[in-house]
């Protein structure tokens, strides 16, 4: 087991959201202030780690067959419990993320990762992979709502801080561009930030073969 | 307390009859699948993304297995998975000799040109023109570069108005050959000590006139060489890989220096 | 060595018409300056400011992320200064000058130039941008009537005229603007830039089809359709010819179906292909105009059908000379 | 009841349409539109499975959970069904109807993990629709699906000839161009004709 | 493979699902009772931002036709009832707008308060802010935006959004009024 | 010079530089180069040898080939090489040089065919084969091969006298200065095939042609005037605006029982039965903005092409482009040593003044291309899916249809070259098919072996 290498799968090379192209529709979706972001990303956090457990402990046990079904009960029962504890502790976020917190049941991200990893790693494995993809996926949702919220709105971190949780207003009202907090702004940033990535890769990979070339 | 005997009845409920159901299923149901698309499945991330163009995983496998898809499309898998499935499908490159493609023509500077030409910028192309291109060898490499655009390992370039390939890149495939309307390019092995970049099969005063590096069909080297590995076919010379050892006596010969050693290439 | 002659050769033909796009985009620029005129003259010098402003601001897009992207230049073709005066005229006379330069970033850079340039882009450039630029809904509803700002320092001048009513809220509303036919007609009413004139839009639009620069089939399709549709359901009480008259000359109908429906990278090439669009662009815009939030549907009816083109022009190739009718009774679809 | 129905209809296939407005199935979106072909069977099968997970779940939902108020377990009960259906329906095809299952089956195990189906029963609830109002949404939302992701396929096959940046090659201008399909979408919004 | 493989498959879904449920049914039992609190705090909250004077609010049974209407409470204030308070769910831009308007006995708007929206926000939004909600203080009858002859100051950009309150004010005042 | 209005489908025809003049005979040269392949088909082999003496309209070359046509000499004088030459094609073609000796001397073989019975499709087969007649339209299928496959399917014989391409007049200078002798041909042709009228089909933009003929022709010729509009005098399409039939895609106009010669073949017919001349002759239109003094001029086969310049006041300017045939469909020529053809309706050398071709094409996708295709197909579609070797589209979008007229790439603005994308895309397609072909038989042969290999084996 390698912990270093975990996670620089979750964070970089094996990204959920940006490399594996998972879990997009909340990706898109709900990413429209920071707030949101936060606690999308840390109940997927949650719920992939306490998924990815049971169901490495459980590997052994399930039949081939009512494998999905099993899985999938599984990570329900636990998008369930963070639901309603998010009901009952932080209503406020239960109304903006809306239909979407159930919906983490069929995150691909999750389902995706108890198939490939989960089911055929050891328990510890498993929590350490389901952190580091968690982290990997809340890191990049956190972008995206950063850079959306901004342009879109024009304030920082609303129902955070600031008065009344209305956040930091950084850009005038009536100056922000509204679309980037509809669907089209949501396709746009990360199709912008998905190709700054590939674009980061490929001037490396440039990089790194002129630097071979010159050594030859 | 009811309360929760309830959820689990119901719920155990339902998840006992679709066990029961699935199990069911799968066993009226079962169809025979290939094997390898079942293993192939099993290293797949099982992520049912889409990425790779096919429907879901299985799709995938099933693809791969039929031939339909190479086994390097899986995005979330990456080449982890891409040497897994390979291996699976056992398209492993064997311990065969490696060859590479080599470009028989020492390109159009040397030789006299007839025209300038306009149009696409395309080999095929200019080869269809009257006097089939702007070379007055109507052998010659065109240096319009339809080879390098089917290059998929950015191995052959055209430099100086020639197409030559980079032998360490090169991995063989021979794309490039396919789309050379002059069939400049075959295939030599990838340690090939000696090399005749002409093709023109036209008598040798007619080469002589057109182009400064054709072979003349001399057949000096022919007379120079001990192992009997090069001969003059169709007014060309022609080397036999399996007998040539690199000893470059027909290099020496060759009145036209256009016999190419892999030491002197290099340089 | 080259041969004593020093002729070219090529593949044949070796005759090019006349028109190259250059001349093509400077046909459809000229076609525009009428209705250029008229908005001035309805609106005020700061109509021809705003279009100035969006036009240059185009060609700088176009040329800027050409050069920073190390792709040959073509801004010398002036689609972007067609882009440019097309934005400018969908928006409304009081935009503050930035909101037309994002407009123009978005058209060329993210609409245009990101998919390769002229030629490659999937939807028509000016509307995106005018959809984008509705991201500031109260500056990009800002109306004002008629004659009401004319004087020339209103070109430096903050927005600050009287917000009016548009035809098209009348409309919307299912009631009859409080201008004549005649007026609407002409152009004296409110709206976006260079929407107003119909008589304007359409002298141009005569100009286009002389010049063969676009043909009638997508305009007259869409326009019919339109006003087919308008007649056999006015809305309200209005009475069904002036109901008709005024869907046809208040909005964007004329302006759209003639400039921006005809856009030859986002429109059908085939005949057939092309009046199906028309009529999809005339359908699209009363459903709107009638039953949507928007008051005007012509800018997204034509952005929607711009994402069918590529759908409509497979199903309606043309049958080739000689070849079977496409659906004969007997043999079926070719 | 029809003035009803026609009413749901347009608005799961124009005004709220579930991949460009409601952000649900995006990932089957984007990553079976290459073609159109393709694109289209995903469509039917998503149409399919939409359909009847909207009625067993709302069977499940009247039937079995409301009355015993365990309408917290939706979320459980729910996926558990459709994973359930997906599968058996997919077992079922292979077996049975060979083409229809090359046609429509192969893209199943896809659809399993797709927010639409999830979303549509967990929509149906939060609007409180009946049986009937519950299969039209979700038919009529996977219609929406079908043609967003037809219309998303053909731009698709006109980018092929597109000369893109290197960095945006692949999804991200597959992203960007879905973000101008909504942004033409938007003139839906809020479109009433029932 | 046989009875015993269909005993497995169901026994194990069996067993998953109820342990599953267990859980779920133990999380439900910790958490129902502050959801239901926590959400009608938020009403009751907004109650109190629409009739301060308010000390509690009974619960009124509402048999009228009009469909905005969902809920009305009786506000008792120290010395009896003083008002009515209205829920209504008028439909914005983006969708169902549920809103409280406190109706004083004399059939005046008290105050309106907006428990949750789905407007576009920085334009339909804006109708959260005072500046907005405080020009129905005190109006009674039909209200409207100035654009349709009425009174109230619609909200720059946002017609729809403004028009919708009005209508969900216009339904308080008229379902208190018969309910007089 | 104005130019019509863009988007036209009619390119400026040019053809008023020419069109007035009266043709001119020109003196034989000192020496012809006589191709052995004037023709579609096999090439002839020589019949003659270095040294030997050749009269006026001897045989000098033929093959046994079904598809070909004889070749004669078109001066009397000394052979002087027989060998590879370069060919207006571009290659080196099998040549016989002959040194004039001024004389002209006919050979014994040129006597009128008066006695034979002319209605007979076999004799006059025999005379028009004899003659080496090969389509002057530009096509040079042999008209022998031609008249006896479409003998007995046709009931409309068409003669093509619209000369649609621009700057070219000599179709249109025959027929105003031989119309009888031309009037004589067609009727032979009339009577082969049993057709008691023929149509001639004139472009609207030669009325003085279409009404010197209307006068001279009886109720057995019908003139019909065409639309001038490029490219009218195409097989196909000369075939639907005269009778409204539509040739079906990879036939001949057989396939719609018609049959069509261009005038000059119809002249060349003409001489060759009452007169016993072979095709040894014809008139070549010289033009071109880089000419000096444009003109027609009756020339031999086997003049080389700079002789011809030469007579029409040699070169204005500085030549860029040098065409053999018109500009839509001739093919650019780089060396002034070529000789004349049977098939050289025009020498054109243009100057830089009228490229208008731009170092980066790039497709608007205005649909010009589409809407003017006589073919009806879709060249920029077409383009694309050539620029990507998709085959199989490329058979959707019926790119073997493309007569190569060269109209889409005419008109596009973009600039792009389409027509030869739709010829890239023909020879694509054609070698991929060539290659399955050969696979398949490969395959068979593979299997025949085994199957052999098998049997033997027992
Ligand atoms: C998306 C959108 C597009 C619009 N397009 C036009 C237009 O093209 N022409 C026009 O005159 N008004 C247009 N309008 C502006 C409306 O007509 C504006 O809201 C107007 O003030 C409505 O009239 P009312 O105030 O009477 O409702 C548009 C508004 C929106 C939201
Ligand atoms: C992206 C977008 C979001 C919108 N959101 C709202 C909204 O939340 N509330 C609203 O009343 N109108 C909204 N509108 C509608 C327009 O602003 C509409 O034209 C306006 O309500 C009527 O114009 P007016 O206010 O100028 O009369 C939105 C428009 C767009 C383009
Ligand atoms: C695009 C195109 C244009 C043609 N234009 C003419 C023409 O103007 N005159 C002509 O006689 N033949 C023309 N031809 C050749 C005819 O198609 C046909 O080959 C000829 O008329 C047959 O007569 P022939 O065999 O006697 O030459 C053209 C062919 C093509 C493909
Ligand atoms: C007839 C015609 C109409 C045009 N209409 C538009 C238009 O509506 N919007 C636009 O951005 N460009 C327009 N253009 C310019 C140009 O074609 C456009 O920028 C291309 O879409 C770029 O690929 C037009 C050009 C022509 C010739
Ligand atoms: S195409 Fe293949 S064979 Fe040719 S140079 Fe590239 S790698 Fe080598
Ligand atoms: S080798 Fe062949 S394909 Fe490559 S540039 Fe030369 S002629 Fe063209
Ligand atoms: S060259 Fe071919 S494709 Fe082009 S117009 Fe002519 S027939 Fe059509
Ligand atoms: S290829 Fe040329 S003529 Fe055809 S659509 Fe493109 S720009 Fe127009
Ligand atoms: S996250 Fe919605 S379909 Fe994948």
């Amino acid at each position: 087991m390698n912990i270093g290498k975990q996670f620089k799968d979750g964070l970089v090379s094996q990204n959920p959201v940006l490399v594996q192209l998972l879990g997009m529709c909340s990706t898109m979706a709900i990413t429209t202030t920071l707030f949101n972001g936060i606690g999308m990303g840390i109940s997927v956090l949650v719920i992939l780690t306490c998924s990815n457990v049971v169901i490495a402990a459980l590997r052994k046990v399930i039949p081939q067959k009512i494998r999905i079904a099993a899985y999938v009960v599984v990570i329900a029962g636990f998008v369930t419990m963070v639901d309603l504890l998010i009901q009952a502790f932080v209503p406020e976020l239960s109304k903006s993320l809306g239909v979407f917190i159930p919906l983490i049941v069929v995150n691909c991200i999750i389902l995706g990762r108890a198939e490939a990893f989960a089911s055929k790693n050891t328990v510890p494995a498993a929590a350490i992979d389901g952190i580091a993809q968690g982290i990997g996926y809340t890191i990049v949702l956190v972008v995206i709502c950063i850079i959306r919220e901004l342009l879109g709105s024009g304030t920082f971190g609303a129902g955070i801080f600031g008065v009344n949780g209305g956040g930091i207003r950084i850009i005038a009202e009536g100056y922000p561009a509204l679309f980037l907090i509809l669907p089209f702004g949501g396709f746009l940033t990360l199709g912008c930030l998905i190709a700054f990535m590939q674009w980061t890769a490929n001037r490396s990979a440039d990089k790194a073969r002129k630097e071979s070339e010159a050594a030859k | 307390m009811n309360n929760i005997l309830y959820a689990i009845l119901v719920l155990g409920a339902i998840g006992a009859v679709f066990g029961f159901v699935l199990a069911y299923a799968s066993k009226v149901f079962a169809v025979k699948v290939d094997e390898r698309q079942e293993e192939i499945l099993s290293v797949l991330p099982g992520a049912n993304c889409g990425g790779c163009g096919f429907p879901g995983c299985s799709g995938y496998a099933a693809a791969v297995v039929e031939g339909r898809a190479a086994t390097n499309l899986c995005v979330a898998g990456g080449a982890e998975c891409t040497a897994k499935i390979s291996a699976i499908m056992g398209t492993e490159s064997g311990a065969t000799e490696k060859s590479v493609a080599f470009v028989r023509c020492s390109g159009m500077k040397n030789s006299v040109k007839k025209y300038d030409f306009a149009g696409v910028s395309d080999c095929l192309s200019a080869s269809l023109l009257p006097g089939k291109g702007p070379s007055e060898c109507t052998y010659a490499c065109l240096g319009l570069g339809s080879c390098v655009s089917a290059c998929r390992f950015d191995a052959i370039g055209v430099i100086d108005g020639v197409a030559v390939v980079d032998k360490e890149k090169c991995v063989g495939c021979m794309a490039c050959a396919q789309k050379c309307p002059k069939n400049l390019i075959t295939k030599v092995p990838y340690d090939a000590k000696v090399t005749i970049p002409c093709f023109s099969k036209e008598k040798g005063p007619v080469t002589t006139k057109m182009c400064s590096v054709g072979c003349i069909a001399c057949k000096l080297c022919e007379k120079a060489c001990p192992l009997d590995a090069i001969h003059v076919v169709d007014n060309l010379a022609v080397i036999d890989y399996a007998k040539c050892d690199g000893c470059g006596a027909c290099a020496q010969k060759c009145p036209r220096k256009i016999i190419k050693l892999a030491d002197m290439a290099a340089n | 060595m080259e041969n004593k002659l020093g002729t070219v050769v090529s593949p044949s033909p070796h005759l090019r018409s006349p028109a190259g796009t250059r001349n093509i985009m400077l046909d459809v620029i000229i076609a525009l300056v009428p209705a250029l005129a008229a908005s001035v003259y309805i609106f005020g010098f700061r109509a021809l400011a705003v279009t100035l402003v969006s036009c240059a601001a185009c060609v700088f897009f176009e040329w800027g992320y050409r050069a920073l992207m190390k792709k040959p230049q073509n801004v010398g073709d002036l689609s972007a200064v067609v882009t440019g005066m097309l934005m400018a005229f969908c928006l409304p006379v009081t935009v503050p000058y930035w909101l037309p330069v994002i407009g123009a970033f978005f058209a060329i850079v993210i609409v245009k130039q990101l998919f390769g340039g002229i030629g490659k882009n999937f939807l028509n450039p000016a509307l995106a941008a005018r959809a984008f630029l509705f991201s500031w809904p109260v500056l990009m509803t800002k109306w004002v009537a008629p004659f009401s700002y004319s004087s020339i320092m209103n070109i430096f001048g903050g927005a600050d005229a009287i917000t009016s009513a548009t035809p098209m809220g009348a409309l919307h509303a299912g009631l009859l603007p409080n201008a004549t036919v005649a007026q609407a007609f002409l152009g004296e009413i409110g709206g976006s830039l260079g929407e107003v004139s119909a008589l304007m839009l359409l002298l141009g639009g005569a100009y286009l089809v002389f010049h063969k620069v676009i043909s009638p089939r997508i305009p007259l399709a869409y326009i019919l359709t339109v006003a087919v549709i308008t007649y056999i359901f006015p809305k309200g009480e209005a009475d069904r010819l002036s109901w008709m008259l005024y869907n046809l000359f208040c909005g964007g109908l004329m302006l759209g179906a003639i400039f921006m429906a005809t856009d030859y990278t986002t429109s059908p090439i085939t005949k057939l292909g092309q009046i199906i669009f028309g009529i999809g662009c005339g359908l699209i815009t009363v459903l709107i105009r009638y039953f949507g939030t928007y008051p005007e549907g012509v800018s997204y009816a034509i952005l929607v059908m711009n994402t069918t083109v590529w759908l409509i022009d497979r199903a309606t190739l043309p049958r080739r000379f000689g070849g079977k009718p496409k659906f004969d009774l007997k043999g079926g679809a070719r | 009841m029809i003035a009803r129905i026609l009413s749901i209809s347009l608005g799961a296939i124009l005004v709220e349409n579930f991949i460009l407005v409601k952000f649900l199935g995006i990932c089957p979106f984007l990553g079976v539109s290459k073609k159109t072909d393709t694109a289209v069977g995903m469509g039917f099968a998503v149409i399919f499975v939409m359909g009847m997970a909207s009625v067993f779940c709302w069977l499940v939902n009247y039937l079995l959970l409301v009355p015993l108020k365990l309408q917290y377990m939706q979320t459980v009960a729910y996926i558990l069904v459709i994973a359930a259906l997906v599968q058996f329906v997919e077992m079922f095809l292979q077996k049975t109807m060979p083409t229809l299952y090359q046609a429509l089956g192969i893209y199943l195990p896809l659809i399993t993990t797709n927010c639409a189906v999830l979303g549509v029963a967990l929509l149906n609830t939060q609007y409180n629709y009946g049986l009937i109002e519950s299969l039209v949404y979700g038919v009529m939302g996977g219609v929406g699906f079908t043609v967003a992701i037809f219309l998303f396929a053909s731009v698709r096959e006109r980018l092929e000839f597109a000369d893109l940046p290197k960095a945006f090659e692949g999804f991200p201008i597959a992203l960007v161009s879905a973000g101008l399909i909504a942004l033409a979408f938007m003139g839906f919004s809020g479109l009433k004709i029932w | 493979m046989g009875a015993k493989y269909f005993g497995k498959l169901t026994l194990i879904l069996f067993l998953i699902s109820a342990v599953v449920a267990a859980l779920l049914g133990a999380v439900n039992a910790i958490t129902e009772s502050r959801i239901i609190a926590a959400k009608r705090e938020k009403t009751v909250s907004a109650m109190k931002v629409v009739m301060p004077e308010a000390s509690s609010f009974e619960e009124f049974g509402y048999k009228g036709k009009d469909p905005l209407v969902a809920e009305i409470y009786l506000a008792k204030g120290s010395s009896g009832s003083i008002g009515y308070v209205v829920k209504v769910t008028p439909t914005g831009f983006g969708g169902a707008i549920d809103m409280v308007v406190g109706v004083s006995s004399a059939g005046k708007v008290t105050g309106v308060s907006i428990i949750s929206m789905s407007e576009t926000p920085g334009l339909g939004t804006n109708a959260l802010k005072d500046s907005f909600r405080e020009q129905f203080v005190g109006k009674s009858g039909t209200q409207a935006v100035t654009k349709d002859g009425g009174k109230i100051n619609a909200i720059t950009g946002a017609t729809v959004t403004s028009r919708a309150v009005s209508k969900g004010v216009t339904s308080a005042l008229e379902a208190v009024a018969a309910l007089s | 010079m104005f130019e019509s209005f863009f988007g036209d489908l009619h390119p400026h025809d040019f053809k008023e530089a020419t069109s007035g003049k009266a043709s001119r005979p020109m003196a034989a040269p000192p020496y012809v180069v006589i191709p052995m392949s004037l023709h579609l088909g096999e090439p002839c082999s020589p019949l003659v040898a270095v040294g030997d003496y050749v009269k006026m309209g001897q045989k000098i070359g033929d093959s046994k080939a079904p598809i070909s046509a004889p070749i004669h000499a078109s001066v009397s004088g000394k052979v002087i090489a027989v060998e590879p030459r370069l060919h207006p094609n571009g290659t080196k073609v099998m040549s016989v040089v002959i040194e004039n000796d001024g004389l002209d001397t006919l050979s014994e073989e040129v006597v009128p065919h008066k006695s034979e019975n002319l209605t007979d499709p076999e004799v006059l087969c025999r005379i028009v084969r004899e003659a080496g007649i090969v389509g002057m339209g530009g096509a040079v299928f042999p008209t022998a091969a031609k008249i006896s496959s479409s003998i007995g399917k046709v009931d409309t014989l068409i003669i093509n006298g619209a000369e649609c391409e621009p700057f070219i007049t000599s179709d249109h200078r025959l027929m105003l200065e031989r119309p009888e002798e031309l009037m004589e041909g067609i009727r032979i042709l009339k009577r082969v095939f049993g057709i008691p009228f023929a149509h001639l089909g004139i472009e609207k933009n030669k009325p003085d042609a279409i009404s010197l003929l209307r006068s001279k022709c009886g109720a057995d010729i019908k003139i019909v005037p065409l639309k001038s509009a490029y490219p009218q005098g195409a097989e196909k399409q000369l075939v639907y605006s005269v009778t409204g039939r539509e040739v079906p895609p990879g036939s001949l106009p057989a396939a719609v029982r018609c049959v069509v010669f261009n005038v000059f073949t119809a002249y060349s017919v003409y001489r060759a039965v009452h007169e016993g001349m072979p095709a040894i002759e014809r008139v070549v239109t010289v033009s071109g903005d880089a000419i000096s003094n444009p003109m027609n001029l009756i020339c031999r086969i086997g003049t080389p092409i700079e002789r011809l310049v030469e007579e029409a006041g040699g070169f204005r300017g500085s030549p860029f482009k040098l065409l053999m045939g018109g500009p839509m469909m001739g093919s650019a020529q780089y060396d002034l040593s070529v000789p004349v053809t049977k098939g050289t309706n025009a020498l054109l050398a243009l100057t830089s003044r009228r490229d208008r071709s731009v170092k980066e094409p790039n497709c608007i996708r205005c649909g010009r291309c589409a809407e003017v295709c006589p073919m009806r197909l879709t060249p920029m579609y077409i383009h694309m899916y050539e620029e990507r070797d998709d085959l199989n589209t490329l058979e959707k979008l019926n790119v073997m249809d493309c007569v190569e007229c060269g109209l889409c790439t005419y008109i596009c603005p973009g600039r792009l070259y389409l027509t030869q994308s739709c010829r890239l895309g023909k020879n694509k397609l054609r070698s991929a098919k060539e290659a399955a072909a050969r696979e398949a038989a490969a395959k068979e042969a593979a299997a025949k072996k085994e199957e052999e290999a098998i049997k033997s084996g027992k």
